[in-house]
């Protein structure tokens, strides 16, 4: 039985050897949407981009498919953003790339000394950086160079693309900055769910306070709902906000624990934290995800 | 009758929760008895039986096969647990359960041969459960599946064979069976302790009875201690009720 | 709601809301896929019908094979959520930026209980509690002795429908509130707990719901002193505490008083052991207060000055100078020694 | 080797290695540990990150390991008070572990991204890209060998301790008779299926595991009367869905773990409607 069981499994193994298109161009994987959105603005139709997480995933949380499997094996370089955002598949990136595959975690473009550590595990660091517009300048330059080096003849087209979407970066800086000028520096505060505004809250100067952690195995404790509702009626704050990846009743229970002490919050608008929107809405590009969340604060709490 | 006494229990005491179970029993065993342990529900028989064995921590007392401690006889010693104490559904065949007897003597480790199968196949046999030797044990009645737990028994070949109520919800044919085997090991030098509850049949099937309520009340010949006194102070005064059952 | 988690444990399935928990992600996956919204009552309604498939299933591969309940909740629980998986793994492809979160949407947290999630639970709670007064009767028979109550006449599958529903009911809706973790364990803890100090069903039930509700009071205040403090996790552990303490200190089953006794019993035999020799030295004579002599006692393992004393502050025996002679009380103690397991096994 | 024959290989390896382990829990009714070691390691693996930093040291899947263990030996203890029955032991061990685990994290480590998903479950996808390198030399998946590893130790342990188990798992009065000590027996038994599942876990994810470990036997227990053809439809069950799910998930580019789970259930279903239709 064992050796019929040994021969029908080598058939059905091997039968099916992968079969490798090649068209020449540069096959690019990324992960995140985000990543998926600045590869494609750089590349153009120059290299061929996959992204494996789609609209409103949570990179932390990802179910990879067999389809990913292919992709991977196939890709000439992939790019992450690490700082463990991927779960286990950041283990699985540094692993290959130590057996010379080209996978880049962009956050590697970054000065470690400025990102936002942890406060007890020093070199631990909140991986939500693209909420940095600086950063997304420098990862921009970084995954740039990267293409170039592994496909220099179209040196010229990357940097051209790479200019001109660094220009409508700037130019999206500064159409936030004045709107969130509009905002007294006492009303920049903003109430989440979960901790991934705090670069933003950095860029911005705002205030970020979140109910929870950043590890999704966490919970809240009453303590925690009470010091946030305190915090929110003492500072007048007029909106908190609901995150499309996190439960919206986190967000309710706060604005409900608010209302029992007779005053008023509204819940401002989603916010998109860990994903962008839908594809081919203009919430689906970084760009037009960032104006979305900037709106969404400004006019709530103005 | 042999001389030589086969299980000595000293000063035995055992406690389940926070009832003490047996108290205090003092009890020899001759060789080559058929020997009925009765008394109430309750009593302690089962965990006499357990506790000789070493299934059952006792909290006082010491127990002797043949005069040395029961983990240094164990080859001596065969068990046939109440039927209800394993699951049935086990996905086992009737032979395969009767080679379990056959583990203690090949130790850990070692897998059982053709030796050990042509014993369990005769042990079968003497069950009269030949036929059924490939049929799972779930599909066997409930005579049928204690005829299989003696069997396991007699393939241990051992000197002294403890059962715990083998006559229980078995038909009239399987409880001949059994006690024509177990007449068949007495007369083989063998010595046989068994848990009984029906009273009746005491002095037809065995030749030594114990009377056991928490305490040990008697021990010895059928002929000379199964009597009303005895009787009364095992069961109390309506023993005559229990004897009717 | 308690009162119908209750009934989980006597059925020996005290892991169905670990079960039932899984088992629901398939069904808010089609919910999702059919309606393509968020909307958290068709969710729920979706993990309310996986739920029940998985429960009926449950009990089929129970009743129907030989496969036992840990196997059967085994099954449903893996292959549910594998499934669920497979669905969730679809929907990730979907440019539908709708799905974040969908995995987790459902599974609430103790911390953030609004008013309607406790208008709900009450609502729930007071129609389960109204069935159950309906059929106490029924729930107990069902549960002591199936085919009994089949003779009976009741329409034991209605029955046993009700209670699976509104078990499945209560998990849901407790997964909804308090999320999976604190669910799985107030199914199962203040029942565990309950059950070491109590013999009857009624009273355990009643326990079990004080238990529960000391644990979420208490769990809340301690979780209400400092920062960071996860409610549910402190629950959690509070009704563990509760569990420990009744394994330990329950005067019946706790390991303690079981060990407090185990080493009195032992006392307690030596002492009646001497008792009972005196007792059969005395039985012989007409008169038992006749006095007898200490030292014939000394041949006699155990005995000691100390056995002697305390035999006497129990005025079973009086003891003068070298002898001694046994009481009225000490003889009726000897005489019924051994027949005190009779009334009470 | 291509990424392909390598997920078929560790999952069918994982598979076998899960399927013989599982027999014996699904028959003495312990079929849930699988499942409560899977929330029950969080505070080892909190507790190897508190002490290393670093959320990718493998500590942290020794710590998750030993975690597996206690949550075994916890059960025990419990179950040995005969106070409740096993599953309920089992249902009151795993939230209470897995409720330190979340406090831990709340108390000291809220800005990590710290979890079971990120520190342990592994997937099948990702299992190829974990390579063995020696001095530069590539041996194929890391979770392969660990995994081949446990199946060798597994089935050497079964094949010298078959009577033992069947006999221990049968009729533990009989077994503690003849002086095979059911106790011990317990405890190998449990720290073999522990292991499995916490390497399992980090090669192939938290709920294939579970699925492998029950399905196969339970679909085989409704099958055979036999252990030994039980121990072996099961490893072949959980062989052939294996790759009937690596192929299935091919067809829908889907996630493989999901889809040898689907095909395990759709597998027992069939056999469990053949069953109700033999009686």
């Amino acid at each position: 039985m064992k050796h019929i069981l040994y021969l029908l499994l080598s058939i059905l193994l091997v039968s099916c050897g992968t079969q490798k298109e090649n068209n020449g161009k540069l096959k690019v994987v990324t992960t995140t949407t985000m990543i998926t959105d600045l590869v494609e603005n750089i590349g153009g139709d120059l290299i061929e981009v996959e992204g494996m997480m789609g609209s409103g995933v949570d990179p932390h949380l990802y179910k990879p498919s067999e389809g990913d499997m292919t992709k991977l094996a196939n890709a000439d370089i992939i790019f992450y953003n690490g700082l463990h955002l991927e779960g286990k598949l950041v283990d699985v990136f540094e692993k290959m790339d130590e057996r010379g595959k080209s996978t880049v975690a962009i956050s590697n473009a970054l000065d470690k000394s400025t990102l936002i550590g942890s406060d007890y595990f020093a070199s631990n660091y909140d991986p939500h950086i693209w909420f940095d517009i600086d950063y997304w300048t420098q990862m921009t330059h970084y995954v740039t160079e990267t293409l170039v080096k592994n496909n220099p003849e179209n040196k010229v087209a990357f940097e051209k693309n790479r200019d001109l979407y660094l220009e409508k970066i700037s130019a999206l800086k500064t159409e936030l900055s004045d709107k969130i000028n509009q905002l007294p520096q006492e009303k920049r505060i903003l109430v989440t769910a979960h901790d991934a505004f705090n670069y933003y809250g950095r860029s911005f100067n705002f205030e970020v306070v979140g109910l929870q952690g950043l590890s999704t195995a966490t919970e809240a404790g009453v303590k925690d709902v009470q010091r946030i509702t305190q915090f929110i009626i003492e500072h007048k704050i007029k909106a908190v906000f609901v995150e499309s990846s996190v439960p919206r009743r986190t967000v309710e229970a706060l604005q409900a624990a608010v209302r029992a002490q007779n005053h008023k919050v509204k819940i401002g608008g989603e916010l998109f934290s860990d994903a962008l929107g839908s594809a081919g809405t203009d919430e689906g590009t970084y760009i037009g995800m960032y104006r979305h969340n900037v709106n969404t604060i400004v006019n709530a709490l103005k | 009758m042999g001389t030589k006494i086969a299980v000595a229990v000293d000063d035995l005491t055992v406690a389940y929760n926070y009832k003490p179970v047996l108290w205090d029993i003092d009890l020899s065993i001759p060789e080559g008895v058929l020997m009925a342990i009765v008394g109430p529900n309750g009593a302690g028989k089962s965990t006499l039986i357990k506790s000789i064995l070493g299934i059952i921590d006792p909290i006082a007392g010491s127990v002797a096969i043949y005069g040395k401690p029961y983990t240094k006889q164990r080859d001596k010693v065969a068990y046939v647990p109440q039927k209800g104490s394993v699951d049935w559904d086990f996905p086992t065949t009737a032979l395969d359960v009767v080679m379990m007897g056959t583990y203690g003597s090949l130790g850990w480790i070692k897998r059982p041969g053709a030796k050990e199968k042509k014993l369990s196949l005769e042990a079968l046999e003497k069950v009269g459960m030949l036929a059924f030797k490939n049929r799972q044990i779930s599909q066997l009645s409930g005579g049928q599946q204690q005829r299989i737990f003696l069997a396991r028994a007699l393939v241990q070949n051992a000197a002294i064979y403890f059962m715990d109520e083998p006559f229980q919800g078995v038909d009239a044919t399987t409880e001949i069976a059994i006690i024509n085997i177990l007449k068949e090991l007495r007369k083989a030098g063998k010595t046989v302790i068994v848990v009984h509850h029906d009273l009746q049949t005491v002095p037809e099937y065995f030749d030594w009875v114990t009377f056991l309520n928490v305490k040990h009340i008697a021990t010895g010949p059928v002929k000379d201690i199964f009597n009303d006194d005895n009787l009364t102070k095992t069961y109390g005064i309506n023993y005559k009720v229990a004897v009717q059952q | 709601m308690r009162y119908a988690r209750k009934f989980a444990v006597l059925r020996k399935q005290s892991l169905l809301g670990d079960a039932i928990s899984h088992a629901a992600l398939p069904g808010i996956a089609v919910a999702f896929l059919i309606t393509g919204a968020k909307d958290s009552n068709v969710l729920l309604l979706g993990a309310l019908v996986s739920g029940l498939i998985g429960v009926f299933w449950i009990r089929g591969i129970t009743t129907k094979t030989h496969l036992k309940t840990d196997t059967a909740l085994g099954l449903i629980l893996s292959l549910f959520f594998g499934f669920g998986m497979l669905l969730l793994t679809y929907i990730q492809k979907q440019p539908n930026a709708n799905q974040a979160g969908l995995d987790k949407y459902l599974f609430g947290q103790a911390a953030t209980l609004v008013e309607s999630d406790v208008l709900l639970m009450v609502i729930v709670t007071g129609i389960s509690l109204l069935v159950m007064l309906l059929f106490w009767k029924e729930f107990k028979l069902l549960l002591f002795d199936k085919n009994y109550a089949m003779t009976l006449g009741f329409n034991t599958k209605f029955i046993d429908g009700l209670i699976s529903f509104f078990i499945v009911l209560a998990i849901v809706i407790g997964l909804q509130t308090v999320g999976v973790v604190l669910m799985s364990a107030m199914l199962l803890a203040p029942a565990a707990a309950a059950r070491q100090w109590t013999n009857s069903l009624s009273t355990m039930v009643i326990l079990a719901a004080i238990f529960g509700a000391f644990s979420g009071v208490f769990g809340t205040a301690i979780s209400a002193s400092q920062n960071n403090l996860s409610t549910g996790p402190v629950i959690v552990l509070v009704a563990a505490i509760f569990v420990i303490v009744s394994f330990l200190f329950s005067p019946e089953r706790g390991i303690i008083f079981k060990q407090i006794r185990l080493i009195k019993n032992r006392r307690d035999l030596q002492l009646k052991k001497t008792l009972y020799f005196m007792y059969d030295i005395v039985r012989d004579h007409d008169d038992i207060s006749r006095p007898h002599a200490i030292r014939i006692l000394n041949s006699f393992q155990g005995f000691t000055k100390k056995t002697l004393s305390k035999l006497e502050e129990k005025d079973w025996i009086t003891i003068q100078g070298q002898n001694w002679s046994m009481t009225e009380d000490g003889f009726e103690t000897a005489a019924n020694l051994y027949n005190n397991n009779l009334p009470e096994s | 080797m291509s990424p392909m024959i390598d997920i078929q290989l560790i999952a069918t390896v994982t598979a076998a290695a899960c399927a013989i382990p599982g027999v014996f829990l699904v028959l003495r009714k312990m079929a849930l540990i699988s499942d409560a070691i899977s929330h029950s390691i969080l505070p080892g693996i909190v507790i190897g990150f508190f002490i290393t930093h670093d959320l990718a040291s493998p500590w942290l899947i020794i710590f998750a390991a030993f975690s597996g263990i206690i949550t075994v030996v916890l059960v025990e203890l419990i179950q040995k008070t005969g106070l409740v029955k096993e599953d309920t032991a089992i249902g009151l061990v795993f939230p209470a572990l897995f409720s330190i685990g979340v406090i831990l994290i709340a108390q000291n480590a809220n800005d990590v991204h710290l979890d079971v998903d990120a520190v342990l479950l592994g997937d099948l996808v990702y299992a190829p890209f974990d390579r063995l390198i020696i001095d530069g030399a590539d041996f194929g998946p890391k979770g392969l060998w660990t995994i081949s590893v446990i199946l060798v130790i597994t089935l050497v342990l079964l094949l010298a301790f078959y009577k033992e188990l069947k006999i221990s798992t049968f009729d533990v009065g009989l077994s503690s008779a003849l002086g095979f000590s059911p106790v011990i027996l317990h405890y190998g038994l449990m720290s073999v299926a522990s292991v499995t599942t916490v390497a399992a876990f980090d090669a192939v994810g938290a709920i294939l595991v579970v699925a492998m470990m029950i399905t196969p036997a339970a679909a085989a227990y409704l099958l055979t009367t036999d252990l030994r053809k039980m121990l072996l439809l099961s490893v072949l069950f959980g062989v052939g869905s294996a790759i009937g799910g690596y192929w299935f998930a091919r067809w829908l580019d889907a996630s493989i773990s999901g889809s040898i789970t689907t095909v395990l259930g759709l597998l027992f279903l069939i056999i469990y409607l053949l069953h109700l239709a033999k009686d």
